[in-house]
């Protein structure tokens, strides 16, 4: 399985941060994306005709949607992150997931003003992100008072790792996330699970590690 | 309105939002500080500013009873003194080195700084538990209106979806301010998300309210 | 520091629309005149001086005294140039030179890349303002790293020499693992956009003949974004000049020599010439 | 946690343009935060002398802080000599 990868693209680190949560193998090919536009260029345009990274190729299969691919990963190598096998527990999840292309458009798209020198309404972008992410703090806080961490059911499913990543940068397109405290919970909840993977912009949570001040059990 | 006239105590958060280990940032009369929660469980404040070069302790860690610097791991106790200095681990820090230590109190679900040593306990909050936090850009003012309520000390108490709610209200910035929402103790769950649907609304029309004036 | 000169642009992006930017809140176009050289222009049409050098694009407000300082390891015909592109940050220029010139962080903000506990600990180095030259350096400097650069499998005690040539330029020398005795050669050029507010580009002059051109921008990039959440989270937001309210240790002795050296000269354009 | 550095005395000299009243007192201020013992001032044109006592490393940092100083003095150098006979 290969990803046409570009390390601070916040889609292509969901693709990444997915398999490494699940453990599923990824070759990553990295692509020029700044300053070199790879993913404008003839070869990736004929895997991708959108000129959109990333894009998960896998024998016969290509996808170029990175909700497509967290579906894809999970299908194959873990199907409890697919959720329950109800159908409210599908739909939501499918609700997430397209909730996660508004996170992209909003909290992206100002991202990438305040920090490529992308083009756009700044201002647009950052109240649209703003609606998005108090509308993900109420559904988590929901979550939160019947005992939940997670956006759909009992357990982290792609839902989660769809949403994380764009929330997690908001920063980066100037956007707080000070307000949200149902968020960093939930943000928190992510960053430590086993196999977690940072990208430029979110830290590790370092108290995970042992503490070189304490000496360790047994020794 | 004039808010907290009569105590010292400011209410930053609310228990539930930094369970231990963790680590937030909160405004303190326009000052930026961090509150923090231990492993064991303490909640301690201090200024939001490491007294090395300057970054931000809310974006730091919670290791153990310290709270790290994110930029060069410095370490400070719950007495706001640093502890540890990575770059140097020979040094024994001095207590002068510190991050600024804030009164803290933890009462009734809420968690209370104050800005400078008082000998009180932060007002009761009687038949009351915490519900959520939210930030409205708008001002207490127009909170109030938008709530249907009356002014209290601290805020504001209405009735939401038959239920009686108590907003204690914190102004962070012009036409920003925190709400923590405390409920009648006898909520049910159910209606407690009905309760934060409706604040929601609340929230629309207070930040419509101050838009307007804005404009005006 | 208006007399300075400053990146604007990669030679590489030049358009013939040009680019519209700021330098020091001015507004500037930089674009590829007729003949396809780069011309930098201000709003009211006054044309600024350039300098093309190490793929980048250089101009000034003012009248350099100087011509742009040069790196003669960088002409090595063997080396590989890498032009890392730009990134915003919310921070004073200086503030970006500043923590390009720090070691204690790597631990904590580069883990397990450029540090990792418990290797903290910053041995004594060298710094001097060197009187000649007139610039700021830094010389043997040791770190452990666990991944000292793209090509290296596994931790090794990394020398670094840093050197500050002007006020938002700054060159780090660091030992280079396939070529002992030689030094990879990685830049750090700030445009100030303004006092609070900058364009970042990284440029690298390496010895590396097996990792892709690619894979060397996003190693750079990688390493550079992670430092800009702490760039943006700093207070005040501009550089003190005055450590008052600050507790600088002799790891800090670069970038104190940094700030003692753009006070000598009043480079003080993003700087807060009193403590608070 | 033991203390691994014996502590020092020592006299720093701060040569320079370092006669605004500014920077006594924020030699003062700082040698506190430093948790240092900072006594026996001595100013004179160009020069001010400061005994300090402490743990090596806090001294390696006053000497670093007053290098910059404040904005209104240039430290051009630091001179540092053991004191031996008082603790």
């Amino acid at each position: 399985m290969i990803l046409y990868d570009y390390i601070l693209s916040p889609s292509c680190y969901k693709v990444r941060l997915m398999a490494a949560l699940i453990g599923a193998p990824l070759e990553l090919r990295p692509v020029d994306f700044h300053p070199g536009k790879e993913h404008l260029g003839e070869d990736l345009l004929a895997l991708n005709p959108a000129g959109s990274i990333p894009i998960l190729v896998d024998g016969d299969l290509i996808l170029s949607e990175s909700a497509a691919m967290l579906a894809y990963l999970a299908g194959q190598y873990a199907p409890d992150w697919l959720g329950e096998e109800t159908a409210t527990s599908r739909a939501m999840v499918q609700q997430w997931l397209a909730f996660a292309h508004r996170l992209t458009a909003a909290l992206g798209g100002a991202r990438l003003v305040e920090m490529l020198h992308g083009q756009g309404d700044l201002e647009a972008l950052q109240t649209a992100g703003i609606a998005a992410l108090r509308e993900l703090e109420a559904a988590l806080f929901k979550r939160r008072l019947d005992g939940g961490t997670w956006l759909v059911g009992e357990s982290i499913t792609i839902a989660d790792v769809a949403c994380f990543p764009y929330v997690a940068l908001a920063p980066d397109g100037s956007i707080s996330l000070d307000p949200y405290p149902s968020i960093r919970l939930w943000m928190r909840a992510l960053r430590g699970q086993a196999g977690f993977v940072e990208m430029p912009g979110i830290h590790r949570r370092h108290e995970l590690a042992p503490d070189p001040l304490t000496p360790a059990e047994g020794a | 309105m004039r808010l907290n006239a009569s105590s010292p105590w400011i209410p930053l958060a609310l228990s539930g939002d930094i369970p231990n280990g963790t680590v937030i940032p909160a405004t303190l009369c326009s000052k930026p500080i961090a509150i923090w929660r231990s492993q064991s469980g303490q909640v301690n404040a201090n200024g939001n500013r490491c007294p090395h070069r300057g970054m931000r302790l809310s974006h730091g860690f919670v290791r153990g009873e310290t709270l790290s610097c994110i930029y060069h791991g410095w370490r400070f106790g719950q007495d706001g003194a640093c502890q540890h200095i990575p770059a140097h681990p020979d040094v024994v820090p001095p207590a002068s080195i510190n991050c600024g230590p804030l009164q803290v109190a933890e009462q009734d679900g809420v968690i209370w700084v104050a800005e400078d040593q008082v000998e009180s306990q932060p007002p009761r909050l009687d038949g009351l538990k915490p519900l959520r936090s939210l930030v409205f850009c708008a001002e207490p003012e127009a909170i109030l209106t938008a709530s249907g309520g009356t002014e209290v000390d601290l805020g504001v108490e209405a009735t939401l979806a038959g239920t009686r709610i108590c907003l204690l209200l914190q102004g962070q910035a012009p036409a920003e301010t925190l709400c923590l929402v405390l409920v009648d103790q006898a909520t049910s769950p159910k209606a407690c998300a009905e309760i934060s649907r409706a604040l929601e609304g609340i929230r629309r029309r207070a930040e419509g309210e101050t838009e307007k004036r804005g404009a005006a | 520091m208006i007399d300075a000169w400053y990146p604007v642009g990669l030679i590489s992006g030049l358009t013939r629309e040009g680019r519209e930017t700021l330098l020091m809140e001015q507004p500037i176009t930089v674009r590829a005149g007729k003949t396809g050289k780069p011309e930098v222009v201000t709003a009211d049409g006054r044309s600024l001086p350039i300098v093309e050098r190490f793929g980048h694009v250089w101009t000034s407000l003012g009248t350099p005294e100087k011509d742009l300082f040069t790196i003669p390891e960088a002409d090595h015909p063997e080396r590989v140039l890498v032009d890392v592109g730009v990134v915003r940050v919310k921070c004073s220029p200086l503030r970006a030179v500043e923590n390009f010139l720090d070691i204690a962080h790597f631990p904590f903000v580069h883990t397990d890349i450029l540090g990792a506990e418990p290797h903290t600990e910053v041995e004594k180095y060298d710094v001097k303002i060197r009187e000649e030259e007139d610039e700021v350096w830094a010389t043997k400097v040791k770190f452990f790293q666990p991944q000292a650069a793209k090509s290296a499998e596994e931790g090794i005690t990394t020398e670094y020499m840093y050197r500050v040539p002007s006020p938002t330029s700054s060159v780090l020398y660091k030992t280079c693992p396939p070529r002992p005795g030689e030094w990879d050669v990685i830049c750090l050029f700030v445009q100030p956009l303004t006092e609070t507010l900058c364009d970042v580009w990284p440029w690298m002059a390496l010895f590396d003949e097996d990792t892709s051109m690619t894979d060397l921008i996003h190693f750079q990039q990688l390493i550079f974004l992670q430092d800009r959440s702490i760039l943006e989270n700093q207070i005040p937001a501009r550089l003190p000049l005055d450590p008052g309210m600050e507790t600088p240790t002799r790891a800090d002795l670069t970038s104190i020599a940094y700030r003692r050296w753009l006070k000598q000269h009043g480079y003080t354009y993003g700087a807060e010439l009193v403590a608070q | 946690m033991p203390d691994l550095m014996p502590p020092r005395r020592e006299r720093l000299e701060i040569l320079g343009e370092v006669n605004s009243p500014s920077f006594v007192p924020w030699i003062k201020r700082h040698s506190g935060r430093l948790g240092l013992e900072a006594s026996a001032f001595s100013v004179a044109p160009g020069r001010i002398g400061v005994t300090v006592a402490g743990q090596p490393d806090l001294i390696d940092a006053l000497e670093v802080g007053c290098l910059l100083g404040p904005i209104d003095v240039w430290v051009s150098a630091i001179d540092r000599a053991p004191v031996a006979d008082l603790i």
